[in-house]
């Protein structure tokens, strides 16, 4: 178990330009650029002292400008837990490195966000559309997607 | 209280001096067919109602219980409304065997059903061969299945209809050896014959020990023979949705649907027939009263086929692979042995014998 | 001999199971857990809590006491809760107070979350017991709650 | 494709079968689009969507009051448990002090609902194997708990017990008595399920070394639950991140190492006692006190980010809310169990036959509302 500051300390020590912050959170965030991402997950899971093995939660995020993904990586071994944050400013062509080879999970997961979000995610497996049909139109979960018919706005 | 039974007798007379003999013999036939069919399509109607009640009963249910007295009614309720609906099927269905297929299964059960002494002298046709005849008989219906499974058109109809095909190719062996088993004591094919050979002791009395085995094997694979739980594999609801019969509605379903009732009618009859003394009342103690046959002959049944739906509705299903292993590992050596054994006991006089 | 005992341990305890359920069955009689349902209508009660439909109680005065706050129809997730309100003249204060003209209650947008019987200031609606509501017309389904010609019982503030 | 190993003329194929949208073991509308090879399952590809109903996108619009009530339609089967979750992350985030009782009967309602979803979880499980009887079995004991959850929530299935700030009313004055008739019943009747289908050969022979998932492989499928215990992998959210009064109580994680069916199976055999044990030790202390702690008609959460893990009957829920300091979430996510558990459902079904496949649906427990939220 390492509390978030020697984490904060072991993660910079690797990737010097992350950008980390805990305010508003429980847990140590690290914001990534969307080329270094593959690599830091790849360290975070394989790395001895971090082993974060457990994805538990991949979740996309329209913050407005950018469109991003926010993973809640846990280690099993030492429980501690890390938010790694990673954003692009691209909302036409959203496009971010797959984590599916480092955790199986992040496979359906991130279908999941391509299909609500349309961030395609490269080096996927199987990347298609999950729940929606393959026509539909759109990416739902987005901020400024419009549904006159479906969408009641309160 | 002959004279329930001197209607047969005396229906044949009448009808051997009024007509040419082929004439009355053809008459006579139909006549039988159309009794016999009408009695058992009526008959498998109330198995099904009896598994209905049985089945709600091991479920704290109530089953049942509003057409008619205590339900009563219900399925033959449930049978005008399979008459009245629509008849549909697939598109690009093989139709001949489509349409084909249910009429393979229940005329071969049917046809099964002509065997059984019910009581003395109360026999359809008393044929030589007759244990041969029933099992020989019985294996046809799998046909049907596999018809209506190739058929319909429907994948899961057809993995249906081909574990079907398997498992009654292979459960056929046991019932034939375990039946085959009995017939060495016997020394005939012949039913009646076989009956007669129990007023010393019924045979599950005489043969003992491998005649209870022989028994416990017949029951086995005669459920696996007419696709009942635990060796639905045919129909598999959750696996397969309904089967072989899944494109099938409306009265052919039916068909299926009462086949398998009237197997299962038969399976327990066969038992009933070859190893506890068809109509002979236990102890010989309604004797005097050839009628009351027919009684026993329904109780001894239906307390087999009570006991098939007892299984049913407490083991979970085999799976293919394993309900073949049971057969080929299991099943088939015991009964090879088993037969062995009851040689030697046949051979050494060792039977049990009032 | 583990062939053996294997077939014996099979057999045992399938013989186990079927005493389970040999056992029910033998019990039949007594225990159907099953109700016969429209049958036993009159003896069937439900619990006080239970959440039916919403309705408005009115006392032998033909008065609710619903204010017409709106604060059931700010809290509703679905849209169930319409309420439709002018202003007039009270009564008894003589002031100019909001009243309500309909209460109109959608069932079927209703999710029987309970929160809009849960913010009412006045307990002006409850949760009603009747669980049987169905019909042929979904417009059936649309309900105004407070009856013809009743009012607000005097008294009653938010 | 043609086999060129044997030198037949025979030509195997493969070919696909639509297992679902309505399919007798898929329980609910789940579509499988099965590739199999005569009876063996060569690819298991889930179609999803069938009632997919956004609750995330319209939590975005509703208040925090409102989103509790979407998530009792999410995993239906532990409805509380779900309210709890959100009702819990939206306290986090408001710095409440929730009193003893409300955390005590949090825990016991939850721990009632995971017996309930289990029950109903070994009735479909016997009838999925073949075995019908169970249903009825698992539905009666079920019906009890129902009861007692509509006693005092007024609803048997979406309760929308659970309000931030505490509970919607107190427990019913008949609670405790008849949670405690239920616990004597129901321990006498644990036994009879292992009698009737645990101790069973022929679902041992169904079960066992059928859908084998490593450890490895269920960390890195993210599995949780039952599924990630049945494989040894210790995964209990109760344990490693109590929640309510679950810090109170004593009670094992039920552990397995075989990873097969009838491992996941005995996990929540196992879990169905430890659930009856945890509820008799808080059953007859339920501290005095408020049930519920008075919040704002309007609920802002303050800015920032907020992420609350429980233990559903299924496994790990999450809830995680980004909150820009409005009356709703800017973006709501649930990591709902069923979804990782059946992506990893591809990998442990293939190479069985059709009926493995079933069995192991059964016990990876899908609810398929909580996978199409």
């Amino acid at each position: 178990m390492m509390n978030n500051e020697a984490l904060k300390e072991l993660i910079n020590s690797w990737f010097p330009e992350l950008e980390f912050w805990e305010e508003g959170s429980e847990f140590l965030n690290i914001e990534v650029a969307p080329d270094q991402l593959f690599a830091l997950m790849r360290r975070l899971k394989e790395d001895e002292q971090s082993s974060f093995d457990y994805l538990y939660c991949l979740s996309g995020v329209d913050w407005g400008e950018t469109l991003g993904v926010i993973y809640h990586l846990e280690s099993t071994n030492h429980r501690h837990s890390v938010v790694v944050r990673v954003q692009t400013k691209d909302r036409d062509q959203p496009t971010l490195d797959s984590v599916s080879s480092i955790w199986y999970t992040a496979d359906f997961h991130e279908r999941e966000v391509f299909d609500f979000f349309g961030i395609t995610f490269s080096n996927h497996p199987n990347l298609k559309r999950l729940f929606l049909t393959e026509e539909w139109e759109g990416f739902p979960l987005r901020k400024d997607y419009v549904d006159e018919i479906n969408m009641i706005i309160k | 209280m002959s004279s329930a039974l001197s209607i047969t007798g005396n229906i044949h007379d009448w009808l051997y001096g009024a007509m040419p003999e082929w004439a009355a013999s053809l008459v006579e036939m139909v006549l039988i067919a159309l009794v016999y069919l009408g009695i058992f399509a009526i008959a498998g109607l109330f198995l099904v109602l009896l598994e209905r009640r049985i089945a709600a009963w091991f479920q704290q249910r109530l089953g049942p219980n509003r057409v008619g007295f205590q339900g009563l009614l219900q399925t033959m309720a449930d049978a005008l409304k399979l008459l009245s609906k629509e008849l549909t099927g697939t598109n690009r269905a093989d139709t001949f065997l489509y349409n084909l297929a249910p009429y393979f299964v229940i005329i071969s059960s049917l046809m099964a059903l002509s065997v059984f002494p019910f009581t003395q002298e109360f026999q359809a046709f008393d044929i030589n061969i007759g244990l041969f005849f029933l099992i020989a008989v019985s294996s046809i219906g799998v046909i049907g299945i596999l018809l209506g499974g190739w058929g319909s058109n429907n994948k899961y109809a057809l993995i249906g209809a081909m574990r079907s095909g398997v498992q009654t190719i292979s459960y056929e062996l046991s019932v034939g050896l375990s039946l085959l088993t009995m017939v060495l004591l016997t020394g005939t094919l012949q039913l009646s014959q076989i009956v007669e050979v129990q007023k010393s002791g019924w045979l599950i009395v005489q043969g003992h020990i491998p005649a209870i085995i022989a028994f416990m094997i017949f029951m086995i694979s005669g459920t696996a023979e007419t696709n009942r739980a635990p060796f639905d594999m045919v129909e598999a609801e959750s696996e397969l949705g309904a089967g072989f019969h899944t494109e099938y509605s409306g009265m052919k379903f039916a068909y299926f649907f009462l086949a398998e009732f009237i197997n299962m009618f038969i399976i327990c009859a066969i038992a009933t027939t070859v190893f506890f003394g068809a109509w002979l009342s236990p102890f010989g103690i309604t004797e005097s009263i050839p009628v009351l046959g027919v009684f026993w002959f329904m109780l001894k049944t239906m307390l087999l086929v009570f006991l098939m739906m007892w299984f049913r509705w407490t083991f979970p299903r085999l799976r293919i692979d394993q309900l073949l292993t049971l057969e080929w590992k299991y099943l088939l050596p015991m009964n090879l042995m088993n037969i062995v054994i009851m040689a030697v006991l046949v051979w050494l006089n060792l039977t049990i014998k009032f | 001999m583990s062939y053996f005992s294997e077939i014996f341990h099979g057999i045992k305890t399938l013989l186990t199971g079927m005493g389970v359920t040999g056992k029910y069955f033998l019990n039949s009689r007594k225990g159907a857990i099953t109700q016969q349902y429209p049958d036993n209508r009159d003896t069937l009660k439900m619990f006080d809590r239970f959440r039916g439909e919403v309705i408005m109680p009115h006392d032998v005065n033909n008065e609710h006491t619903c204010t017409g706050c709106q604060k059931c129809e700010i809290a509703c997730p679905n849209g169930s809760i319409e309420i439709i309100w002018d202003r007039g003249i009270d009564e008894h204060s003589g002031k100019k107070k909001k009243k309500i003209d309909k209460f109109v209650y959608h069932l079927s947008l209703c999710t029987m979350c309970g929160l809009c019987i849960d913010v009412c200031p006045t307990d002006a609606i409850k949760w009603g017991q009747n669980f049987e509501n169905s019909v042929y017309d979904r417009t059936q389904l649309t309900r105004v709650l407070n009856k013809p010609g009743s009012k607000l019982r005097p008294g009653v503030e938010d | 494709m043609e086999d060129t190993t044997v030198k037949s003329n025979f030509k195997s194929e493969e070919y696909f079968i639509n297992m679902g949208p309505q399919h007798p073991a898929t329980h609910g509308v789940l579509r499988l689009l099965l590739t199999i090879d005569g009876e063996i399952i060569k690819k298991v590809e889930p179609d999803l969507g069938y009632i997919h109903r956004s609750i995330e996108k319209m939590c975005e619009r509703d208040s925090y009051q409102q989103i509790v009530h979407l998530t009792d339609r999410m995993d239906y089967l532990s409805a509380n448990i779900n309210n709890e979750a959100v009702c819990l992350c939206v306290e986090k985030a408001l710095e409440m002090e929730i009193p003893e009782r409300v955390k005590v009967i949090r825990t016991i309602i939850g721990e009632l609902t995971r017996i309930s979803s289990h029950c109903l979880w070994w009735g479909v499980m016997g009838m999925d194997v073949g075995a019908l009887t169970t249903f009825f079995y698992g539905f009666r004991d079920r019906e009890l708990l129902n009861d007692i959850f509509e006693e005092t929530c007024g609803a048997r299935l979406t309760m929308n017990y659970n309000v931030p700030g505490g509970l919607m009313f107190d427990i019913h004055p008949n609670f405790v008595s008849r949670v405690k008739e239920f616990i004597t019943h129901f321990k006498t009747k644990i036994p009879e399920y292992d009698r009737l289908l645990t101790d069973n050969v022929i679902f041992h022979k169904r079960t066992k070394g059928v859908g084998v998932l490593s450890r490895e492989d269920a960390i890195s499928f993210g599995a949780s639950g039952p599924v990630g215990r049945g494989s040894g992998y210790s995964c209990d959210v109760r344990k490693y991140h109590p929640y309510s009064a679950l810090s109170q109580v004593d009670f094992n994680e039920a552990i397995r190492t075989e990873g097969d069916t009838f491992a996941r199976y005995s996990v929540r055999i196992q879990e169905m006692w430890e659930s009856l044990s945890i509820v008799e030790q808080l059953i007859d202390n339920i501290p005095e006190g408020d049930f519920r702690i008075p919040t704002k008609a309007v609920i802002k959460l303050p800015k920032g980010e907020y992420f609350q893990r429980v233990e559903t009957a299924r496994g790990e829920l999450g809830v995680y809310i980004i909150s820009t300091g409005t009356k709703s979430p800017y973006r709501l996510k649930f990591r709902s169990p069923g979804f990782s558990n059946l992506s990893l459902l591809n990998h442990i079904a293939v190479g069985g036959k059709i009926g493995d496949l079933v069995a192991t649906m059964a016990t990876l427990d899908l609810v398929i509302p909580d996978i199409d939220r």
